[in-house]
Order: structure tokens, then C-alpha cells, then sequence
């Protein structure tokens, strides 16, 4: 299939520019829905979007989790996907941890946090000057889990209110176990 | 009469200038989030030259009501109630879309009859959508009777649907490995009839609309969303359609048992708002054809596996799941740590993107247009804030 | 044809274009004049609620006990994701398994999932039929799911209790009887008669 | 922005405001008149917040026809309407708005709340929820709740006629008993 040998070429170039690499830990379409499964360091995302865009690619979301808990980083998600057969790239970004994460008192964790957090790029790149349609996705994250973006024309929180001193999907924000069970909790 | 530029124009254009100093003599309009041609709660801050748009900032997150944190509280069970209410319009299709993607995770078979009842309903759902966005975007741009029309009709659906789900419109239809109820004969017999009689009113629409010369010069070249914005900015769905690109989530990655129909993906080439309007009236056609075929071929057995799963706990990994909404791709992204309770459930909406487009269509265009290309678009905010 | 006829000739063909889209607009009004008006007449006439039509929960009234069967195993507290269930429940006097003593369904919570009525063990969970309900308080939701059932719970509450002193004093009888083989027949006839009763 | 909560009223307290709220010289017949004309000719605001507006339209539609009422009349703007109905979830970011608009109705106005949300928070009610106001009356005192997720047309209508109900007793109306 042509489409195929296409995609191949924009994997042959990212991988040839050392733009990404592919993610070891990756377990195929059948199980993640992801056709290629990919790693990418921060300051290469903007070049690596660039290909995308050249290759007739569409974004298809950008997210953000919190692995402060157990990895002691941010990590971003890009997907990419072309408008014909599905063909995803997921792109990991990993960034340092917005602040620390605070264990809940309440709740003991099993999770083992590494001992010595890698040096990771603080923020990273924004790629709406490639993608505009990055411009909401990555207020989304600041807005969300205060994920700065570097070059980002108007980063400003895009859900919650102006006004809002809080990013409301970090895990130790608003935890249920914390809070009051008496009212509103398991067993009014 | 004024100028339209063409979009190819405005589409490298990319950020907004809320923010900087205001251009001399630019008018500052504020439409929303209460306004009568804004869908929902949508806020647009229009930057005017006189009547004409040079800026525009969309606000959102009026309707946030936090879908995304509360997955993090809940078991997967849990949030099944949560999907039909990202959007409502669509509701069916979110709620089967998220057990199908947690039964991909769990590894769970499901029976072929509540396959084909799925896409039934899916599909039942989905004109139903297109119907209320007839209605209501006839009802921006003048047309009062339509409306009237459309809820007659697509009141026929939510009967047929509530006889089996015991909903109107925020389903909770599907269960990890089936459904609740099985249906009966008379629904297929229901479902039949009302094949036949929306095939029977179209050519009507057709004639109170498609021809009306008032509703073509408020549509026709009017917010042009072409091949490169559409591209840059993820649009999906009708939107995208009609601006060329047979794109469908149904064909480029079929999902349930999608593969096995036949249908078409209705396009045109303008992609302006006369163009997603045809796109959406074809798209009920192909639906029903879809939903011909299903009743037809259902077959007869079990809605759900002999041994349902009482623990619903996935291995530790991702999975990006993407269908086919009636505004577009909508895309679940599960991230599991191996627990009962997701680690990150994250919503790809469809308006979300489609909306995001507005700053490449709207400026160059006048203020009365905006209600023409913001309903022509079909946005649900709650599914754009989640 | 120069310029100026052509545009004459456009706005011609533009009003009579807009005269008869107006007409065949008019026309398909007027066909619609005669079919059968669609409005539901709702004070009036109530609707049709389909059998799986789904609102607050109710329990269920079994035939042979002519009460509920909830035994307070929480399951259904467990699973709501609106948390809008409450139920308490103890050992009634001289029973083994627990039962409800106090269940309330708050309807302004509830997003009517039915992950409830899944779970119940003893299937005593239902969709009530409740569809118009409106009240000038907020607090007027809150449903007492047992009012309907203190009496017929004290009718089966005495009855169980009746069965189960019958059924341990037979089993007493049982054992007396395997101790002293002669007295066997009279310790029978003891427990057929509580039986009666 | 002040945000004002009204807890609900205990049945004597109630009373005797009402008590308190009686007029010295009292035009019974002609206010009986007045509240007939409001009770009938109810406008609501044209204002949807989220999946109840849907079913909000729906009443308004061919099959239930809210206008059978003389409330089919929906208002885009406050200045002329005098009933608001709150259908869907009141984000926090929307409550400043709500309030706004409220304050522009002219009196006398009534709120209706449409569906759990508006009631106390509905299936978007969990302990540190940070999204939303848990119940219109946060906002805005309520005069009619409806409960459903979300309330079908009829209740809507159901919850009209209420509404009708408590205008036409004006003030010599008594809170009645709720089932």
C-alpha cells in the first residue's frame, strides 16, 4: 500500500534526524490503538511537528500526565494521525515536575518515586507556530496541570476562570481521600 | 456589499491579538455566553471594523464541569454515566465508545447481536444530532418552521430509543460486554417504520430549505473552511468533509462492526457553510442506509457474555480509542496503572478543534455571518469544556 | 448583453427564485395544516412510559413475602458514582441475615445509570415511575424507599421470625431426638405443629 | 461578587414572613387579576446551560408545545423576560454571569431549576469538585425545582404549572406539603 510506504518515510526521516526514538516500551496498534509509539526530547518537538505537517499530517491531541508520584515528571502526549487510514504517532515528551507532589496524609502510597529525578527541560517548545490547533491543547495543559510553554503567543488559562489559583488535574489536587467524608461522601 | 476574503487569506493567520493594544477605531463586541444565536454557553469576542470581523476570541469553559478529574475518583464503571454527558447531543455514541474502548482494554469479546444493536442506535443517535442541529441552526439564521419539523421528527428517535434505554437523551445504554436490554421486535419494526417515513420527509427539507433562495445566500460562500485550515487545525467531521477530504473514523479505522456496512462518505468541495449543511442532510441518508442494513442482518443471541467480568482492572498501558461522533472524531485516551481506577482519562472532542478554527474563519467576515458559520460548525460547548 | 441587462436579468431571476422558494415553503406549511397535530396533550393525558423507562429507584414488592428484599449489602452504596444512595440496615431479633432499616434515594443526585440495579444481589431494585415530580424545596427528593413497607416488614419480620424459632426448635428437637432415640415421634409432632402455627 | 446562599426556610419562619409580607390595605381582587395575567403569560429567558436545554427545547417544540401555557415565549433578553430557567450545570465561571442576568430581569421574576444539577449539584456533586456551583439557589433564590437527569418536557411542564400555582396565591399563597 502506498499509504504505508509513506508513513515509513516520515518515520525514516524523524528517525534519521534523530528527532525521536522509538518507545521500548510500546505495545503495538492492536493493544494501544498507536501504529508507532515514540520518545521525544523537548527541544526536538517543534522540528518533529514540522515533519508532520509536511507529511500531510493532522494533531490530533495533545495531553499531559502527572508521573510526579512515581517517575518524578510531566510527561506530554502528542498524537498525530493522517486524513486516510488511520496511521497514529504517539509522541512522549518528558518535563520536569511543576513542583513537588505532595503525598496524601491520609492515604499511604505504594508508589516507589525515583530517588534522583532525571535533568529534564523545564517547558517545553510550543508548536502552535506549526500546528495553530496546538494553541488550545496546550492551554488546555497550562491551564490544567501549569505545564509552561516556551513562545506560546497567549498562554492563559483556557477552561477555568482567570482568577483560578489552582491546576485541577495535578493528582494531588482536590483527592477525595482528603477530603471531608461526612458530607457528600460514601455513605451520606 | 461586503468583501469575503477568501480563506486561504486568513488561514496562516494563527493567534489571537487579545491582549495588545487595540487597533484605532476597532469596536469591541461581546456575544455570549447568553445570546440568542450562540450555542449553549460559547462567549465570542469580536474585534469589528464597523461591521466587518477583524479578531475573534473564542471563551470557553462556561460548561466545564470537570469529566477529566472525576474519572480520577471514580472506578471505570463509575464514569460510564459521565460519557453520555460530555455530549448529549451524541450521547449513545460516547457512552458505547467508552465501553468499547475499556472492553478493547479488558479484552473483552462481545456479542455479535449487541454489536449490531450498537450501531443501530449509534446511528439512530447520530440522525437524531443532525436533526436538532437542522432545527436549531435554522432557527439562527431565521427559519422558524424547520425546527418544528426536525424535533417532530427526531422526537420519533428518542421514542424508539427510550423504549429501549429508558432515556430521552443521556444514555447509560452500554456495559462493559453488551448492553442493558435486548431489544424486541417491535423496536426493528419501529426502527423500520421510521426509515421509511425520514426517507419520506427529506425530499421535503429539501424543498422548505436546500432550494430556499433566502437560506443559500446566507450560507453559500460564507465561512469557508478549506483543505490547509482544516489540516492545521484538526477540524473533523462534517466540517471537514465538506471542505473535500472523505475522511470518517467508520472507514479509516473501523471500530465495532463498521467494517461490514455499506455506506458512503458524503462530500463537497466548497466547504463553506451551504456545504457542511448538504454534507449533514446526505450523512442522515447514509445513516439510514446504515441502519437498513443492521436491521436486516441482526442476528438472534445473547447482549451479553455468558460470564460478565465483575472487576473491571486493566493491565497497566495506554490505549487511544477514536470513533466516528456526529461532530466528528471524538478520541478516548485511557491511561491505566493497573488499578480498578483510571490513571488519566483524557477527551478528544471534536468541537473542541473544530471551534479552535474560528480565528481562521471569521475575521474578514460581518458579524450576521458569524451566526451562519457558528451554527453551520454545530459545536456542543459542554463537550468542548468536558 | 451588456453589463446593466445582465444585472437586471440576475435580480429578476433572484426575486422570482426568492417568490418561489417562499411558495413551495408556503406549500409544504399548508400540507402540514391537515396531518394529525403531534402535541402531546400532557396535563391532560399523561404520557406512555416505556417498560425500561428509567427514573429514581424503587423496590421491588415480591409476591410470596409482600415486601422487599434489601439486605443492606451496600453494594448499591458502593457502586453509585453520584453517591446519592444511603441505606442502614442491622440483624432484626432472633434473624441471621441483615436487613434495610432505613433507605433513602436522593433523585436531585441520581443520573439514572442503573449500575444500582445491576449489582443488586437480590434483584429488589427497580425504576419507579416517577416522571413529573416537581416541588418548591430542594429538599423534597429525598425518598424514604421503606415507608411503603413498615407494615408489611413487620408481617415478615414476625413470620421469619416465627420460621426460624420453628426451624431451630425443630433442629433442637432434632438433636434431643438423636439423643434419646424414644422420644423421637413426640419431638416430630412438636415441630410439624409450630409449623402449623 | 457576592454570592448569596438561601438555605431553605423552616415552615413557621416561612409563615410568618409571610405574615409580615401581608399588605395593611389589601386589593385581593386586583392582585388576584395581576398575578392571573403574570401566572399566564410566563417568559422565559432564552438561556441553556447544558443537556437539559435540550430537553428545555424539546418542550418548546411541536410535541409538547410549551405555548399551550403562554410560556413558549422565550426571551433573549433578560430586560424582557420574567422567568428563568436554569437548565444544565452553573459552572464557576458562569455563576458571575447567572448573577448578572438575574439582576437585570426586571421584578417580579421567578427561577425554575431544571434538573439535578440546579438542584444540588446532580451527578457532578463529589466531594472537592471545583467546577461547579452545587445548586442554582447558590446564586439566585429558586422558586421551582424539578429533578431528573434531565427532567423530561413534561416535568418541565409539570414545573411551569407550579410555577403558576405559587403566582396565582400570590401572597396569601402557603407553601404546601411536598410529597
Amino acid at each position: 500500500m502506498s499509504g504505508d510506504a509513506k508513513i515509513s518515510a516520515v518515520l525514516e526521516t524523524l528517525l534519521a534526524a534523530k528527532l525521536v526514538q522509538q518507545d521500548e516500551q510500546g505495545v503495538g496498534y492492536a493493544k494501544s490503538g498507536m501504529h508507532h509509539e515514540l520518545l521525544c526530547p523537548a527541544e526536538a518537538i517543534r522540528a518533529a511537528a514540522t515533519v508532520y505537517r509536511e507529511a500531510g499530517f493532522f494533531l490530533e491531541m495533545v495531553t499531559c500526565l502527572d508521573l510526579r508520584e512515581t517517575a518524578r515528571r510531566m510527561r506530554l502526549v502528542y498524537t498525530f494521525n493522517r486524513l486516510g487510514p488511520a496511521e497514529r504517532h504517539r509522541l512522549f515528551v518528558d518535563l520536569a515536575e511543576v513542583k513537588p507532589f505532595e503525598p496524601s496524609p491520609n492515604v499511604k502510597s505504594n508508589a516507589t518515586p525515583a530517588t534522583d529525578p532525571p535533568a529534564l527541560p523545564q517547558c517545553a517548545p510550543s508548536i502552535s507556530s506549526v500546528y495553530p490547533a496546538a494553541d488550545w491543547f496546550e492551554r488546555e495543559i497550562f491551564d490544567m496541570f501549569g505545564v509552561q510553554f516556551s513562545e506560546h503567543p497567549n498562554l492563559k488559562r483556557l477552561l477555568l476562570p482567570e482568577d483560578a489559583d489552582f491546576h485541577a488535574l495535578l493528582r494531588d489536587f482536590g483527592r477525595v481521600e482528603d477530603a471531608d467524608q461526612g458530607e457528600g461522601g460514601r455513605g451520606v | 456589499m461586503p468583501t469575503r476574503a477568501k480563506a486561504g487569506a486568513v488561514s496562516e493567520r494563527q493567534h489571537s491579538k487579545l491582549g495588545d493594544a487595540p487597533l484605532p477605531e476597532t469596536y469591541h463586541l461581546n456575544m455570549g455566553p447568553q445570546h440568542p444565536s450562540m450555542h449553549g454557553v460559547l462567549r465570542l469576542v469580536l474585534h469589528l471594523d464597523g461591521e466587518r470581523i477583524l479578531d475573534v476570541d473564542p471563551v470557553i469553559g462556561y460548561a466545564h464541569r470537570a469529566h477529566e478529574k472525576m474519572a480520577e475518583h471514580r472506578n471505570y464503571l463509575m464514569f460510564l454515566p459521565n460519557t453520555s454527558r460530555v455530549d448529549y447531543l451524541s450521547g449513545m455514541i460516547y457512552n458505547l465508545a467508552y465501553c468499547q474502548a475499556v472492553e478493547k482494554m479488558l479484552e473483552i469479546e462481545v456479542p455479535e447481536r449487541a454489536e449490531y444493536i450498537r450501531v443501530i442506535c449509534s446511528e439512530l443517535n447520530r440522525i437524531s444530532s443532525h436533526l436538532l442541529w437542522f432545527g436549531t441552526f435554522l432557527l439562527d439564521i431565521g427559519g422558524i418552521t424547520p425546527f418544528l419539523y426536525a424535533f417532530d421528527d427526531r422526537e420519533q428517535i428518542l421514542e424508539i430509543l427510550d423504549r429501549v434505554t429508558g432515556s430521552r437523551l443521556t444514555y447509560c445504554y452500554g456495559r462493559f460486554g453488551g448492553l442493558t436490554e435486548d431489544v424486541d421486535t417491535t423496536f426493528l419494526d419501529q426502527t423500520r417504520a421510521f426509515v421509511k417515513r425520514l426517507r419520506e420527509r427529506l425530499p421535503e427539507y429539501h424543498a422548505l430549505v436546500t432550494g430556499n433562495v433566502i437560506f443559500r445566500g446566507r450560507c453559500e460562500g460564507v465561512g469557508v473552511i478549506d483543505q490547509h485550515v482544516a489540516l492545521a487545525y484538526g477540524v473533523t467531521g462534517p466540517c471537514l468533509r465538506a471542505a473535500g477530504i472523505a475522511f470518517d473514523v467508520r472507514r479509516a479505522e473501523p471500530y465495532g462492526i463498521y467494517d461490514r456496512f455499506e455506506f458512503d462518505i458524503p462530500t463537497e468541495q466548497s466547504g463553506d457553510a451551504l456545504a457542511r449543511y448538504k454534507v449533514r442532510v446526505a450523512e442522515i441518508e447514509q445513516s439510514l442506509r446504515i441502519i437498513e442494513q443492521a436491521v436486516a442482518q441482526i442476528p438472534d443471541g445473547p447482549i451479553m457474555p455468558d460470564k460478565p467480568k465483575k472487576r473491571f482492572k486493566p493491565a497497566a498501558g495506554e490505549l487511544y480509542f477514536a470513533v466516528e461522533s456526529a461532530r466528528g472524531q471524538f478520541g478516548i485516551y485511557i491511561v491505566s496503572d493497573g488499578s480498578e481506577i483510571p490513571f488519566r482519562i483524557k477527551l478528544r472532542t471534536p468541537s473542541f478543534s473544530n471551534l479552535a478554527a474560528m480565528p481562521a474563519v471569521l475575521p474578514q467576515t460581518t458579524i450576521a455571518d458569524t451566526i451562519a458559520i457558528v451554527g453551520s460548525i454545530d459545536v456542543v460547548i459542554p463537550e468542548i469544556d468536558r | 448583453m451588456t453589463a446593466t441587462t445582465r444585472a437586471k436579468t440576475n435580480y429578476l431571476v433572484t426575486v422570482l427564485g426568492g417568490l418561489f422558494s417562499l411558495l413551495a415553503g408556503m406549500l409544504i406549511t399548508l400540507r402540514n395544516l391537515f396531518r394529525r397535530p403531534v402535541t402531546e396533550q400532557y396535563p391532560k393525558s399523561k404520557p406512555a412510559l416505556s417498560k425500561n423507562f428509567r427514573s429514581a429507584i424503587a423496590l421491588v414488592r415480591f409476591e410470596e413475602t409482600q415486601t422487599h428484599d434489601c439486605v443492606a449489602c451496600m453494594q448499591c452504596v458502593q457502586i453509585c458514582p453520584s453517591f446519592c444512595i444511603a441505606i442502614e440496615g442491622d440483624k432484626p431479633e432472633g434473624l441471621k441475615r441483615k436487613r434495610a432499616t432505613e433507605f433513602h434515594v436522593d433523585y436531585a443526585l441520581c443520573s439514572v445509570c442503573g449500575l444500582c440495579i445491576d449489582v443488586c444481589p437480590t434483584n429488589t431494585l427497580k425504576y419507579s415511575r416517577v416522571y413529573d415530580q416537581v416541588a418548591y424545596r430542594r429538599d423534597a427528593f429525598v425518598y424514604d424507599l421503606l415507608t411503603e413497607f413498615r407494615d408489611a416488614e413487620v408481617a415478615y419480620l414476625e413470620k421469619a421470625r416465627q420460621e426460624a424459632a420453628a426451624k431451630e426448635a425443630a433442629k433442637q428437637a432434632a438433636a434431643a431426638a438423636r439423643a434419646n432415640k424414644d422420644t423421637a415421634p413426640a419431638a416430630a409432632n412438636a415441630s410439624k405443629e409450630l409449623e402449623n402455627d | 461578587m457576592a454570592v448569596r446562599t438561601t438555605p431553605p426556610l423552616s415552615e413557621a419562619e416561612e409563615a410568618r414572613l409571610m405574615k409580615e409580607a401581608e399588605p395593611l390595605i389589601s386589593f385581593h381582587l386586583l392582585d388576584d387579576l395581576i398575578n392571573r395575567a403574570r401566572a399566564n403569560s410566563l417568559w422565559p429567558l432564552t438561556f441553556g446551560l447544558a443537556c437539559c436545554a435540550i430537553e428545555m427545547m424539546a418542550a418548546g417544540a411541536s410535541r409538547f408545545d410549551l405555548d399551550r401555557f403562554g410560556a413558549g415565549v422565550f426571551r433573549p433578553s433578560a430586560r424582557q423576560a420574567d422567568v428563568m430557567i436554569f437548565a444544565g450545570t452553573i459552572s464557576k465561571k458562569m455563576g458571575p454571569v447567572i448573577r448578572a442576568l438575574w439582576d437585570q430581569m426586571p421584578a417580579p421574576k421567578w427561577a425554575i431549576a431544571m434538573g439535578g444539577c440546579t438542584i444540588d449539584g446532580g451527578p457532578f456533586k463529589y466531594p472537592n469538585q471545583y467546577a461547579i456551583y452545587e445548586g442554582a439557589d447558590q446564586l439566585v433564590p429558586v422558586d421551582v425545582y424539578i429533578p431528573g437527569c434531565p427532567p423530561r418536557p413534561e416535568a418541565l411542564i409539570a414545573g411551569i404549572l407550579k410555577l403558576r400555582d405559587k403566582i396565582k396565591a400570590g401572597h396569601r399563597f402557603e407553601e404546601q406539603q411536598d410529597a
